[in-house]
């Protein structure tokens, strides 16, 4: 038991438990913040596994960004006054199947890819952890992949994000129009 | 059992020295925070023509701590209607987020407590996270003024980001690097590589001068001006005026904190002045030099190599970030408050787009370096 | 705005006007290290005082009261005629007088004019008080004035009425009595037993602080209509003996020279509480 | 969920694409109690506030937390016992309710021809006194509806010389009975005119400090600029008045069009919104208005301060402005007047009639905030929530006034 042992079981136990309360609370508000702890186990984890950039990321744009986002929709679209939001279920049967079917077909990777004989989880564990130079950062790894070999890929996503920025101001813009009351537009 | 004993002493050893530091900060965060309430009273009543505190302690000095012990022996109130889990947890996450900003602070040679890699993008990341603080005062306290001061507050982070982040970014495309501690590094007299008098080569070198004129904003002049956005940004994100749209007390009463009171009310008010002094540090390492003095070597008379040291990093540094604080308050006490709309006039179509331009000669400026 | 004038225009509006803000505010932020002195306005030096910190620490220092503030009433008793005016011209029917016809000569004020009634009660609820001044303007023998005592606050709201009465509820009976009797005999001479009381509104404190039931001393049902009430009042009935409570001096009274001079000045009648 | 179809395939609804259309998507309104306690109602008013999201898309002022029933209660009371009443309904500026009490009940009795030039000229200083200090506290907390909380001190700094002038001739700080029916309390102390000239010198660099710090801040313009525009038929329909329709464009200031006391001798300019930024009827420009009425109430006090130490109504020794009041104020039965007065909110009107006796038989006050306040739901609707607080604090209301 090391402390990264330690950590490590701290930071699963938070993911997995924070995402039980997301699958089980029926409190729309606390599942999202379900949601927001799961991802923070999430980026926990990265750490651990000395992907200190894509931890960090995680948080700023995951937990910082897009769950908040996501509560912030909830809270302004449901109702506020009187009771909390709350989920009903629904698809009983589709969804007990589909959960089933992803669990299995998880389960059955997670057997067949025989983690310990990867090249890199070997060479892993080849180094010893006293000796060895501390990890390095990855930004800079990580920056010369992103221009380099997946430049395409990159410049997809980009791509698509605007497009999606674009999407988001016309739908602003045509409820803005629609909206039968003048609203007065100040500078 | 020994086996086991030395795995607690091996396990705990560390574990207690982690915390020592918490704790070290933490309590300086508090007697800061006290220092600043009673500062800015008194900076607010300076500007009113008023006296401020005078009557606890003398000259008032102990009116912070009186507050601070009235806030400690209040009745937890726990409002009837209130989500009562995220209600409880929020102003820890708030002050949390502040907290652990500090972990990655240089506040001088060797005295860093996580030497992160990635220390600037940490700071940012959880610069954000307060804001799911914010979001769960507002929506546990059940209260419409407390949502509101959420939803603001949300909105405002979204726009704050975006230029302060550029801003950011213009100083590491020039430092090449994430880690403050090294961004502080290659602003003084130990900074590797010649670094020119504005930037410019036909000027002399200062590398070995030090003080000042390493310090980026001058080494690089543009900076300046990324500055100043990267300033007004901060008081966005530390809610001050003239951005304390989320807390704006002729609107909202109190914003997302209108339910808190006792020791949770102080926990956000920590969290606050923990805040502006957290982003007024991480100005100064990331424009002022950090750590660093602003005395150059003149000579014989070595003044930058006199002025650096530990204690005279702390110094300096906090000396900076006081300085920040103080122009917080000056600007307060000065301006009205902005609208939400306003807000984001001013982060998407005025500082955004300096922020961009001054990230284009930034990078630039690196790649002709 | 924004529209009108360009971006960056507007841009050098902006940091203009909120660089000219920051150096006033500075100004002032140096200017704090000097400060007013709490001169009164008919000072000359009031409009020189130094820019700078212009708050009063008020228990410890005071801007002095002009001679013409209207503050806390004061009755003098011994100049009282009863007349009445005071109550009937109050907008809030905050004064309560009620008057016994003397049998007996009382002499005269001090501005000579024959008193010719038995002040039995005389109670100025200052609770109640809107401080217009009226009552001061309409006394013929300038008895009633407003004095410069403006910091009387209470505990209890029945501490707010003033008791300004020149004779005891006993005394007052005594005197009703004898009013009475006069009345049915009105060619009846003065009788010995009463002369000795004459100079009693001048010869002791006649308005110390002195019990009255509770019910008595500011009673709400006669708020509606003291000014016309009938001056034989069936109400004013003795009390139980009386509970001393001279020892609640009202602390404001020192603050005020003016007030020094008029002692004993009227004091609030205060009732004991439990635990003292 | 009233949209769903069938019955039978309600549990599908959630997810039926054609449920939503664009125009559905909009936030749910939210319905906002602001007040009675609330920083910024500037007094026991309670808005109900019905918002979409940050907009306001209706108002529903609701009165009468102050109301003390000041009509009927002049009813009961004679001409001179009003006086202190009428110092209640805007306790902001108690002189100008005085002054306007008093010459409504001249005007009742035939005699506010034949009153003391003397008295008229303090009756014009201390009105713009009063108006100076109303108009400070409403600058002060207009600034700080807006966030800025300096500029409040600093005017509360300043109206502190005027209530201790005040205090010095009157003994009252704040709700003075100063001004009678055909008369004065006191003549002014000995001294009071010198310091008052102090005072305007002392005060006019004050002025443009507070321009500096305020007026002109870019941040305040924004603010306040093109936010609740009062189009001018608007504020005349609504019976708007004072600042609030000056500030819409039209010149109309009761002391030049219906003048009383000495008004017409002296020479003052009636200031209107002019749109020098933004629009005419913003909140800008009524923010304006008040703020060169202060220099215009400057200038009146001056000529007054001429007449009183030089002029036609020199201090004599034999001046007593209470000896000058009638004794009785008893007007003939029938009479009536309706009598209205620039105060600093607006038109203050009094309507008496008499039924011959010492009482007015019945009173009616057409108060000037009430007036202006009805109009907010009008020019605050479409507005953010920011915008509501600060068109408020630009109509300056005054509680005790609108509930009376």
């Amino acid at each position: 038991m090391d402390y990264y042992r330690i950590a490590f079981y701290l930071f699963g136990a938070l993911t997995v438990l924070a995402a039980v309360v997301v699958v089980w609370s029926r409190n729309l508000i606390h599942a999202g913040m379900g949601l927001l702890l799961t991802l923070f186990g999430v980026a926990g984890l990265y750490a651990l596994a000395a992907a200190d950039f894509l931890a960090v990321v995680q948080i700023l744009v995951y937990v910082g960004g897009i769950v908040i986002l996501l509560l912030f929709g909830i809270m302004l679209t449901q109702r506020i006054a009187g009771r909390a939001p709350r989920t009903g279920v629904v698809n009983r049967t589709v969804g007990a199947l589909i959960a089933t079917g992803l669990f299995v077909l998880f389960v059955m990777v997670i057997f067949s890819a025989r983690f310990a004989e990867l090249p890199w989880i070997a060479q892993g564990r080849m180094i010893d952890r006293e000796s060895a130079p501390p990890v390095g950062s990855t930004v800079e790894r990580l920056g010369q992949l992103l221009v380099g070999p997946y430049l395409l890929l990159f410049e997809v996503a980009a791509l698509v994000l605007t497009v999606a920025l674009i999407g988001a101001a016309y739908l602003a813009r045509r409820s803005r129009q629609e909206g039968a009351r003048p609203r007065r537009m100040i500078s | 059992m020994g086996s086991g004993m030395e795995f607690f002493i091996a396990l705990l050893g560390p574990v207690l020295g982690v915390m020592f530091v918490a704790l070290l900060v933490a309590s300086f965060i508090a007697l800061y925070t006290l220092a600043a309430v009673y500062a800015e009273r008194k900076v607010s009543a300076f500007i009113q023509d008023r006296v401020g505190p005078l009557e606890t302690g003398p000259r008032g000095l102990l009116q912070t701590v009186a507050d601070i012990l009235k806030l400690l022996l209040k009745e937890d109130i726990v409002p009837r209607m209130a989500d009562k889990p995220l209600w409880v947890v929020a102003p820890f996450v708030v002050f949390s987020a502040v907290f652990v900003g500090y972990a990655v602070m240089p506040f001088g040679p060797e005295l860093v407590a996580a030497n992160l890699n990635v220390g600037v993008l940490f700071i940012t990341a959880f610069a954000a996270f307060e804001v799911a603080g914010l979001l769960l005062a507002g929506w546990g306290s059940n209260n419409k003024y407390a949502l509101y001061g959420a939803v603001r507050s949300v909105a405002q982070v979204i726009s704050y980001e975006i230029p302060a982040g550029l801003a950011v970014l213009s100083v590491v495309l020039l430092a090449g690097t994430l880690n403050l501690q090294e961004i502080v590094l290659q602003q003084g007299i130990g900074a590797s590589g010649p670094r020119h008098l504005f930037g410019l080569p036909f000027l002399p070198d200062v590398s070995a001068l030090g003080g000042l004129f390493t310090w980026n904003v001058l080494a690089y002049p543009h900076l300046l001006i990324a500055f100043a956005i990267y300033f007004i940004a901060s008081l966005a994100e530390v809610n001050r005026a003239p951005f304390d749209i989320p807390e704006a007390e002729s609107e909202l009463v109190a914003g997302y904190h209108t339910e808190y009171g006792g020791i949770k009310f102080a926990f956000f008010y920590l969290a606050e002045y923990g805040g502006m002094l957290l982003v007024g540090l991480i100005g100064a390492v990331l424009f002022l030099g950090g750590w660093h003095s602003p005395l150059p070597n003149l000579g014989p008379v070595r003044l930058a190599d006199w002025t650096t040291g530990p204690i005279w990093g702390i110094f300096w540094l906090l000396l900076k970030g006081f300085a920040a604080v103080f122009v917080h308050m000056w600007a307060r006490w000065t301006l009205p408050r902005l609208r939400v709309d306003q807000l984001m006039y001013l982060c998407w179509k005025v500082l955004t787009p300096f922020a961009v331009a001054m990230v284009v000669v930034s990078a630039f400026w690196a790649s002709w370096r | 705005m924004m529209a009108q004038r360009g971006y960056w225009a507007n841009l050098r509006t902006g940091l203009r006007t909120v660089w000219t803000g920051l150096r006033l505010t500075f100004r002032h932020l140096k200017q704090a290290r000097r400060r007013r002195a709490p001169v009164p306005i008919w000072d000359p030096s009031y409009f020189r005082q130094p820019d700078g910190q212009v708050t009063i620490r008020y228990p410890h220092e005071a801007i002095p009261v002009p001679d013409t503030g209207r503050y806390r009433l004061h009755n003098h008793i011994d100049d009282c005629i009863g007349c009445l005016k005071c109550a009937r011209v109050c907008p809030v029917d905050c004064i309560t007088i009620e008057t016994i016809k003397a049998v007996e000569d009382l002499g005269t004020t001090s501005n000579g004019q024959k008193k010719r009634l038995w002040i039995a009660r005389f109670d100025i609820d200052m609770a109640k008080c809107c401080y217009c001044g009226l009552c001061t303007m309409v006394c013929p023998t300038e008895c009633l004035t407003m004095t410069k005592v403006h910091d009387f606050s209470e505990f209890d709201r029945d501490n707010m009425v003033y008791h300004f009465a020149n004779l005891t509820p006993e005394e007052a009976e005594e005197k009703r009595r004898l009013a009475e009797a006069a009345a049915a005999r009105p060619t009846a001479p003065v009788r010995e037993g009463a002369s000795e009381k004459p100079a009693a509104g001048s010869g002791k404190p006649a308005f110390a602080p002195r019990a009255v039931p509770r019910g008595q001393s500011a009673p709400p049902g006669q708020a509606g209509a003291p000014a016309t009430r009938p001056a034989f009042a069936p109400g004013a009935v003795p009390g139980p003996e009386p509970e001393q409570s001279g020892e609640a001096e009202p602390k404001a009274e020192t603050s005020s020279p003016q007030a020094e001079e008029r002692k004993p000045t009227p004091r609030p009648f205060v009732f004991k509480r439990k635990e003292s | 969920m009233s949209t769903s179809p069938a019955a039978g395939a309600a549990r599908w609804a959630a997810s039926d694409p054609n449920r939503v259309r664009l125009k559905d998507l909009r936030t749910e309104e939210m319905v906002l109690n602001m007040g009675p306690q609330h920083p910024s109602t500037h007094g026991v008013l309670r808005l109900e506030v019905v918002t979409d999201g940050e907009i306001v898309i209706d108002v529903i002022p609701h009165l009468g937390y102050l109301h003390r029933c000041f009509e009927k209660h002049a009813e009961s009371l004679t001409y001179p016992q009003v006086i202190p009443y009428v110092d209640r309904m805007d306790y902001l500026a108690a002189m100008n309710n005085e002054l306007a009490w008093a010459v409504a009940v001249e005007r009742l009795l035939g005699i506010e021809e034949d009153i003391h030039p003397r008295v008229q000229y303090i009756r014009v200083l201390m009105a713009e006194l009063n108006r100076i200090a109303s108009h400070l506290v409403s600058i002060g907390t207009f600034g700080q509806d807006a966030g800025a909380v300096t500029p409040f001190l600093w005017c509360f700094r300043d109206r502190e010389h005027i209530l201790n002038l005040f205090e010095w001739a009157s003994g009252a700080r704040l709700l003075y009975n100063y001004i009678w029916i055909g008369g004065l309390m006191h003549d002014l102390p000995v001294g009071f005119e010198e310091r008052c000239r102090e005072f305007v010198q002392y005060f006019r660099p004050r002025v443009r400090e507070l321009n500096d710090l305020l007026t002109y801040n870019t941040i305040f313009v924004e603010r306040t600029a093109n936010v609740g525009v009062l189009p001018l038929e608007v504020a005349i329909n609504y019976g708007c008045s004072g600042p609030m329709l000056r500030g819409s464009g039209l010149r109309w200031d009761l002391r030049r069009d219906d003048p009383y006391l000495v008004y017409p001798d002296l020479e003052f300019d009636v200031c209107v919104g002019r749109g020098e930024v933004g629009t005419p009827g913003d909140c800008w420009n009524r923010y304006k208005v008040r703020a060169e009425e202060i220099e215009q109430s400057l200038r009146i006090i001056e000529q007054c301060l001429d007449q009183l130490q030089r002029g036609v109504a020199r201090r004599t020794a034999d001046f007593d402005p209470q000896k000058l009041c009638p004794p009785r104020v008893v007007p003939p039965r029938g009479a009536e007047v309706y009598a209205r007065f620039e105060n600093p909110r607006g038109e203050l009107g009094f309507y008496i009639l008499s039924d011959g006796t010492e009482k007015p038989f019945r009173v009616k006050a057409r108060s000037p905030s009430f007036s202006n306040l009805s109009v907010l739901p009008e020019i605050s609707r479409g507005a953010m929530l920011a915008d509501l607080i600060v068109i408020l604090g630009s109509v300056d209301i005054v509680l005790g006034e609108v509930d009376r």
